[in-house]
């Protein structure tokens, strides 16, 4: 057994007990609790350095820790953000103060982190974010509105992104801030959304006070920051993806219609078998990346492949479970309500992270090398372009 | 063949979108379909019912109608179906007056018609969808007694006037027999109803039990060829629902479109969303002429309309889905809240591709009435 | 019966007669003299100027005999671009002296004609033609190649646009052209397509001369009458759809199905009742539309949505017949030549007058009144734009 | 499961692409293509079984094979896929000897496989396809012979074999009996050959008709087993074929794209271009990966190779003629000529999607092997 193969035997080990006792459905203290222990055990930041809490280990004990925790449900969901994108953006881009103060805390779990860049004018343009943070004193004062913002009940630090100098272009006058969540200023709104619950959170922003220290990566230089923390969303979107519970799947629906006696019917098999033919190609295409991952072909830009096939599997699966199924599905006494809950949700996996026509753009530009579109806003200063809605004004 | 309307059929039109703009704006169309219990503005049915008349549209004047046709309803429905209302005109004066007409029951239609005509009685009807499990009636004295589940029926909980189609349990062999018509008094005894939970929040739906509930058969023993016509009529109607959603969906996206702007563009100036968007209105554009071809057979070439009706079905519920879900995801984040609209026609669409039976029983209809079954 | 009842019972009568008498196949001198008939009947220009040789009639008669013609089988075809598209471009922007000279051997079948539009390196954007015309002396001198153009082979007279500025932009310098096809200097050589066929030419024009009254519409501003063209040819495209011969249609693929007992099958089934589901839609479009202009609704630019729909039917039509009947469609022995040649004929229609790209562009911008894409040549002298096919140099 | 090529599989299809691109460039396709009489070029075939030994690869060693796999053959068949290079490689080697090899039938294969590995022997096997009248055999002093028509054979003018499968006379009931396997030499009597049209031109089919012909029976008398797992095997090879011309399709309007100016722009600048090629490239992700798979499946997953089979042909069929299909349209007008290559590749795609039967079959054994038939 080689050292890595002993670490994941070591870690399965671990886990097993670290489990044992957990609830089904862990609360937030628990799950704080269980983060503290993950931590004390040496398995959160494997590969961080060890200067600021993590054990500086490499990417095979990372990758052998990953293997064997895909067995168990971690109660690790709401400090997935922190984990995956705002503490490698600090780690990144981050000063000495920072990395020494927020590191460990969000290692341990101690403090909850979440991300503010959507905003409801700017949607799938990010860089035309429209909030403002202006000097104030020693440091910058904060106005504006995010949106589409997980964990933002929890979280007590946020990443966020504002307009600092409205006169330079879109993608040069944004300015990267740590933000307190507790300050009173911030306000917290659950989103509701068209699955008739709050998965989401609009924040307001009003005359929030961020000292000067709190800046990540450099004044005006937001966007280059902000482009590597999406890069990191990207990733966790997408290879993450044979994990996210399907279930419109093609073994769910083709149980339950063999179960009404539906499969009798030819039509019933051959929307089946569309169904199959799809998620087929789906999970053996993310196999496949997989294998080269691990054979050291870097995905790049193909995970805009996978993001996008999620979404369409996605909104296919929940259609045609509808259809095979027939009327039960939308008028149901509770039976069917995994699959009517799908419906409502499936447009989400397409619309978050990047709505399908962003990740096509990317596929052709990155994947394909193809021209560029003319890009009309690249140049002209922020305070001069047309952002969010408005009516067309002779162009 | 008539493919465009009458000037009649279009002043119909616009007499009702602005009554409906009026009194069904989408907040309180919300408003109705967040409030438990609540269904419909019964303010809204009477004005609908006296002032405009649209209770009564294509009731013979015999039985206190306007003697109108399924045209002038299919005007009304695409209206409906644009605004969204919700409202138990579908239940009543499609469903309940067409199975009533068809069944060629010159008492009960006399009894039971005018009262939906002039909108004073609410009636509804389950249609009865392939693959569901019918209730059955049993000769009791003067009249029947029902026995068993209605999986699902429009408007239950409104309704004055509940038809039913159940299997004479005296006619059963091999587990099924001919479906003849009921009218069952929803304050009949052994009547539970139970609501269902709707993706369509607009348009609830209940569960029927019936434990000997007391019922009045409803012309002949067998209603089979009634109720194929009650039901191709209301596959027009609910067809021509369908086009007056999908085409609100999708001026609602050009609309927005034209104003939202990213990457410093009017987004529908982007090929990936003008494109699109043109698809969808080639899909509008077929749709429409579907649905006015099937109001013209309805009306006048009753051996056109077992196919015209099939084809509406089979054509208007992927359309419609198709339409409604891109026009939401054209609309970006914002398309997924709920505070948004696009999920709520969304919903609808999804409701309305399966409430006369799954696309796939639309479809083999349509084969077999095209002779392609031999 | 009114008068235009009348007028519509005669031509019936006289087109009983008249092609009583024709061939299967007529050859070209039979086409013309049956065109001479027609002209000395009364029926060729029925709406067009009597100074010019027309009937000087209203658009009921023309209606009234199209209707009466729809049942014959007429040898016209050859004479189609110029009754079609060059005549009602001669008589709204042609000089008194063309108009005097050219209409009337036109209509008399006496001379044929054709389009010199497209080329090889312009393709759906027609304005970024390269085919030049220099003054020369009094008249202009002609240099350049065309493609895709019917009837060449057997035309007089092409209507030819060509630049004439190349330091104007694009869609202002260019200038329409009356053409002698029988000039020395023009070469007409088949163009071969994908069915092994030649239906269409290229055109090689090598110092061919044009003397000065030969302009249509006025110098450089050929743009201008080239639209008014092609206006005329998409309409032409367009609504003549439902007489084009679809030998994958719904009636005869199905019967084919049956006769091979396929039928039985419920997925065949299914797959015939799309064909049915798209034929019918498109059917009942196409007669909606023809309703809507009878009633006085203009089409506009809504014939695209049939041009689109129609490239789309063939294809899928074509398509869909090889799916159900099998591999004989594609290796056979004559039975099944038809549907073979479908296959290969179907792209055609998406690419002939114009692609299924330029189509949705037109029902954006012009049915839906999006917002244009920004126009990156709009402004440029030709000179300097990028047209045809070449490599990227940074941009 | 192994979903990426192993070093020596880079290595086998790099050698094949770099010899084909020598001696199978497009002028040199076409020029066959469009010679009467000529169906593949005898050097090609020579050097591909000699220097290359590429006839051999998936033939055991005891039958004069280099005993690799079919993963191997795969790797061929992607590139011969790519190239468009007329070929009977399908025909003999994918088909001829995995019909041989199946039917377990120790002599026939000494004396029959060494030949075609060697590639001295050129050999076809007509694939039975569903719905397809079959010839009949009939004993006759040791030997059989056969009666009735084979409706399309693949290479039948090059073969110096002939494989096709038969109905035993003696056996069949109801009009269908097993089906056996017999050996034709193409010059016995009584065998006439009739070309077909072909929609693509680089795979010539026949039609045989036999009047009394002698044959040899191979295998067992009810050969239904090694028939499935022949076309199985069939199924993945001609994916493989099918993911090197998507791929192909693909490379060759992307670059196109990069080339062609219209409206002063690249056209794969446009987003209606640019967001169709990203489609086509996530189709062909899909393609590969399951491709792979397959291929995988055929070597080290016996008991996963039915339904990989199944998946393979229901899966590429359509995919790789949409993409064959939307790369030719994407080239406009110049797509359309018999001089540019899209439609070589467009009605190779069409007839691949048809060669092993009709698409519907394909699906349906993929539900019936899934369990979705009861």
């Amino acid at each position: 057994m080689t050292d890595i193969e002993e670490y994941g035997r070591r870690a399965r080990a671990w886990l097993e007990t670290a489990t044992a006792g957990l609830p089904g459905e862990p609360g937030l203290q628990q799950a704080r609790e269980f983060m503290a222990r993950l931590y004390d055990a040496g398995y959160s930041g494997i590969t961080w350095p060890e200067e600021y809490g993590g054990q500086g280990l490499s990417v095979a004990e990372e990758r052998a820790f990953q293997q064997a925790a895909k067995d168990f449900a971690l109660p690790v969901g709401v400090f997935g953000i922190g984990l995956g994108m705002c503490g490698p953006t600090l780690l990144s881009l981050g000063t000495e103060e920072q990395k020494r103060r927020y590191i460990r805390p969000l290692l341990r779990g101690e403090e909850i982190w979440c991300q503010l860049f959507s905003e409801p004018g700017a949607g799938s343009d990010v860089a035309s974010l429209q909030t403002r943070a202006v000097p104030d004193g020693d440091g910058w004062l904060i106005n504006g509105q995010k949106v589409w913002t997980s964990v933002a009940r929890q979280a007590d630090y946020g990443l966020l992104i504002a307009r600092t100098d409205p006169d330079a272009p879109k993608h040069r006058g944004i300015t990267m801030f740590i933000v307190d969540m507790h300050h009173p200023g911030v306000t917290v709104r659950p989103l509701r959304d068209m699955t008739g619950e709050s998965h989401f959170n609009e924040i307001f922003f009003d005359d929030v006070e961020v000292p000067a220290d709190q800046v990540v990566g450099g004044v005006h230089d937001g966007w280059n920051a902000a482009v590597t923390t999406l890069l990191h969303e990207r990733v966790s979107i997408g290879m993450g993806a044979t994990r996210t519970e399907r279930p419109a799947s093609f073994a769910g629906v083709s149980r339950r219609a063999a179960e009404r006696g539906l499969t009798a019917d030819a039509a019933v098999r051959d929307r089946l078998v569309d169904l199959y033919l799809r998620e087929r190609a789906f999970d053996l295409l993310n196999a496949r990346m997989a294998q080269e991952v691990k054979a050291g072909i870097a995905p790049g830009a193909r995970g805009s492949v996978i993001k996008l096939l999620l979404a369409d599997l996605t909104l296919f699966g929940a259609d045609v479970a509808a259809e095979i199924l027939g009327p039960d599905v939308v008028a149901h006494d509770g039976a069917d309500a995994a699959l009517a809950r799908a419906l409502s949700w499936a447009p989400g996996m397409a619309l978050g992270g990047g709505t399908n026509e962003i990740m096509r753009n990317i596929i052709g530009d990155r994947v394909l090398g193809l021209p560029r579109e003319p890009q009309v806003d690249r140049d002209v200063p922020f305070r001069e372009l047309r952002v969010g809605t408005q009516k067309e004004t002779g162009k | 063949m008539r493919l465009i309307r009458t000037d009649e059929q279009r002043e119909l039109a616009d007499a009702t979108r602005a009554f409906l703009a009026g009194t069904s704006p989408m907040a309180r169309v919300r408003e109705i379909a967040e409030t438990p219990g609540v269904c419909h503005d019964p303010d809204v049915w009477r004005r609908m019912a006296g002032e405009l008349g649209l209770t009564g549209l294509a009731v013979p004047e015999e039985y206190g109608g306007a003697g109108f046709g399924h045209g002038e309803v299919a005007v009304v429905m695409e209206e409906l179906g644009a605004a969204l209302t919700p409202t138990p005109y579908l239940a009543s004066v499609v469903l309940a007056a067409n199975v009533l007409l068809a069944l060629d029951d010159e008492a009960a239609a006399k009894d039971l018609l005018p009262g939906i005509a002039n909108g004073s009685v609410i009636a509804t009807f389950a249609p009865p969808v392939p693959g569901d499990r019918m209730p059955g009636a049993r000769a009791h004295g003067d009249g029947h007694t029902l026995e068993g589940p209605v999986p699902r029926v429009l408007h239950a909980a409104d309704a004055d006037l509940i038809l039913v189609a159940a299997t004479l349990a005296d006619e059963v062999e091999d587990g099924s027999g001919p479906l003849a018509v009921f009218a069952v008094d929803p304050a009949a005894p052994g009547l539970t109803r139970t609501e269902l939970t709707t993706l369509d929040l607009t348009r609830p739906q209940y569960r029927l039990e019936f434990d000997g509930t007391p019922a009045r058969l409803v012309g002949p023993s067998d209603a089979g060829p009634a109720l194929e016509r009650a039901m191709d009529l209301a596959a027009v109607a609910l067809a021509a629902e369908q086009l007056g959603g999908m085409r609100r969906c999708l001026d609602t996206i050009v609309e927005y479109a034209k104003l939202r702007v990213q990457f410093g563009r009017y987004v529908g100036s982007f090929q990936g969303v003008k494109h699109r968007l043109a698809d969808m209105h080639c899909t509008l554009e077929q749709a429409e002429s579907i649905v006015r071809y099937a109001a013209w057979a309805a009306d006048e070439a009753p051996e056109e309309l077992p196919v015209a009706a099939a084809l509406a079905q089979s054509f208007m519920g992927r359309a419609y889905f198709q339409v409604a879900k891109d026009s939401l995801l054209l609309h970006g984040g914002i398309g997924f809240t709920w505070e948004h609209d696009a999920h709520l026609y969304y919903k609808r669409a999804k409701s309305d591709e399966l409430l006369l039976g799954a696309p796939r029983h639309h479809r083999a209809r349509l084969a077999e009435r095209l002779g392609l079954v031999t």
